[in-house]
């Protein structure tokens, strides 16, 4: 069994998404989500830097580089889109008018616990941006990240142990190997990929992991069948 | 596609209940959402927490929600010259929470910007500083003043796209556009409807995320 | 010797601002300033409902009543006017971004507290308006005021007997016999009605009067010479 | 008649001292007014205090300032991608105040609405509350973010006319808009200035209330 594919996971998030909903993309991983959106969703992107009705990269060429989004890279606007300023767009994101945010992370705890903007092991300048007013002010927080580090340890654990960027936000975890739900009682699993069992991927996971019902199947291409 | 074009008033109206929050826009006549006003009253609810600019001067406006006696509170900065409020104010059976202006339009920001309130100077070493907190920062003293937030927001534009994004008209924009960001459900009377596109995305002044519910008034 | 008119009171004000100044006139009396600025005055006027550079009264049958002052009564949009929302324009108001607000007032006293609300004694609720807003914001408070109640009693004071708009706030008083600006010291006479004497106008006035300068000359319509 | 136009980038920037803070536009590029960069380091200040939503990333934005050495401290949300600001920031040679984005442009607003500060959610459990009020209020914890001004606003415009009024271009509208209220002396680098009446009174972004210089860029 295969962990899915960046893309493949993007595709996941996607097809998650609540259709007519206003959902911000975090910058890196998250932002590829646009990509599996099917022309025909009524998903509203929203751009932390003051966009609402994000569209695609604009073709090569074209770029406008007063149109960009959190990421620093040129999009373009759909129909219906509009601009405003930053005091607006965080009155958004603050004010709990977005349905999702989704956002990377290098762990999440139990309970929910964001740490997502330092690891603090390198002598780099930190940097928070907006991810922090996402964390807080979103209606839902889904977090889209690989199980575990590269070198296999556990990313969904117990207490984070890098400095935290929210207490007790995140509201859904997708990985490349399922789809656990944060609940009260604790993470309940949801989908799990084709192949891999619910022991096997305890085994990734510091957290207890519940299977409080029927468990669905992700398959390699980041669909999921009852 | 996301659609919140609704039949009329009466249908952005739905689902109000009785001890419901309210936001009403406008500055007088300007930015008070006309349709609305009967369609709350033909509804049939009752003790209304009001958050508005006036409290009805004419015979068309709030003073009609007075005069029915469905309004059991208003939050308001200026409540003069509204006289079926007066009669009811004298009578003792409507509070009134008299908030100054500006006061009243950052509470209602806060609210839609998700704050948990702000330290003011307005009304500090004056009775609009009575039973609230001081709080000292920087070296001067402010008054600490709460969100608001709203049950319904009820508002008047004038362009609208299907989405919900608005537009407005002129001084009609005054309170309307802050409040559209505090209501759980938020119904925008406009003047027109138009294709979504049609509207510049750099003058849309109320995106749609704000917007749950679009009509226009029928005459 | 005879008071000034309202209009020459009016009059005395207009000439007062400062050329190319952001200006609210406040409801009721400060509004009739507007009718004496000059055509070529630089003098840009605000409306705490969202507008910026108010022109004067529409013609009869031309009023839009979507675009009123702070007063609810008809006005006009200048070339380079604008329109925003009260969040905006209480920030110029509260930021410190307007040059002179011009109040009406039941009573100033010696330091500059202000008493423009309410008097209390009638039956009618009270109305607070954007009025605070200004007192507390503009960079300079004028107030302009009959000298004396209807009845004679003094209106600038030692203390307020009204409830305060604000604390120390008003930095010029107009009236209709004088011009008295608020000091570290006190209030200090800048110009008298012609015809009157300091001793009479001191005795129409509670808290006591510096004259620190020469004092400067207002004549009956609302002009003021050295 | 008030006309704030001024010749280029060089006379925006008039008056600039040793130790003043300063405000710059833009998310990234956009906004970014790059007349000013250059301005201010011919202008030869020094030990400047910079708020700005990034620390620079290219050869044309504050890296220059910080390459230059000009710079005390900075307060921005996301200096990564900054090696001019990173190689000074592990030299201990600038201070670092990372304020959340929301956080910051809301301390700007603050600043320029003339309020003491505001209760945010953001940051509540975590190092970004550290050394910070906190005050419970509704039944919540909140972290007390106290107003930023400046003694210079440098921002980017779309058009302007010669009183002031301004437009912006798409997302470089960001700070921008905000920013413009919260500085002693603000100056505007526009694309173009065009006749006064021409901008649609609807659609101005800033009032010229808050603009007192503007200039475009020679190319």
């Amino acid at each position: 069994m295969k962990p899915l594919s960046r893309d493949a996971l993007a595709r996941m998030v996607a097809l998650h998404l609540p259709d007519e909903g206003f959902v911000n993309l975090g910058i890196g991983a998250p932002t590829h989500v646009a990509d599996y959106l099917p022309s025909s969703s009524g998903v509203m992107l929203h751009s932390e830097n003051g966009v609402l009705n994000v569209g695609p990269k604009p073709p090569e060429g074209e770029e406008d580089w007063d149109l960009i989004n959190a990421g620093k890279m040129p999009i373009s606007l759909k129909r219906g889109g509009s601009y405003f300023d930053s005091s607006l767009s965080f009155a958004m994101m603050r004010g709990g008018h977005l349905d999702v945010a989704v956002l990377g992370a290098f762990q999440v705890s139990r309970n929910g616990d964001l740490a997502n903007w330092t690891t603090g092991d390198n002598g780099s300048p930190p940097g928070i941006g907006g991810a922090i007013d996402l964390a807080v002010g979103a209606k839902s927080i889904w977090v889209m990240m690989d199980h575990t580090t590269k070198d296999g340890r556990p990313r969904i654990v117990e207490r984070c142990g890098y400095s935290l960027t929210a207490r007790k936000v995140v509201t859904r975890i997708f990985t490349n190997l399922a789809i656990l739900d944060v609940t009260e009682n604790g993470l309940a699993m949801d989908a799990l990929l084709e192949g891999a069992t619910v022991a096997g991927l305890q085994n990734l996971t510091e957290a207890p992991l519940l299977t409080p019902g029927k468990l669905r199947t992700i398959k390699q291409d980041g669909t999921v069948v009852p | 596609m996301r659609n919140v074009v609704v039949r009329d008033a009466e249908a952005a109206v739905k689902d109000i209940k009785d001890g419901h929050t309210v936001m009403v826009g406008g500055f007088g006549g300007a930015g008070l959402p006309k349709g609305v006003i009967t369609a709350v009253l033909d509804a049939g609810v009752r003790e209304l927490v009001v958050i508005s600019n006036n409290a009805g001067s004419s015979d068309d406006d709030l003073s009609l929600w007075f005069g029915a006696g469905i309004v059991r509170k208003i939050i308001c900065s200026y409540p003069r010259n509204a006289q079926q409020f007066a009669e009811q104010y004298r009578a003792g059976t409507v509070e009134l929470e008299l908030v100054p202006q500006g006061t009243l339009v950052e509470r209602i920001r806060a609210g839609g910007a998700g704050l948990g309130g702000f330290l003011s100077p307005v009304g500090v070493g004056t009775v609009f500083a009575d039973g609230k907190e001081k709080i000292a920062a920087q070296g001067r003293e402010f008054i600490l003043e709460l969100p608001l937030r709203a049950d319904f927001t009820f508002i008047k534009g004038n362009l609208a796209d299907s989405l919900g994004n608005i537009t407005y008209n002129k001084s009609a924009r005054n309170h309307c556009a802050v409040m559209a960001t505090a209501g759980d459900t938020v119904a925008v009377e406009v003047d027109r409807i138009v294709d979504v596109g049609e509207l510049d995305p750099e003058n849309i002044v109320t995106p749609c995320i704000f917007v749950d519910r679009v009509f226009t008034r029928s005459r």
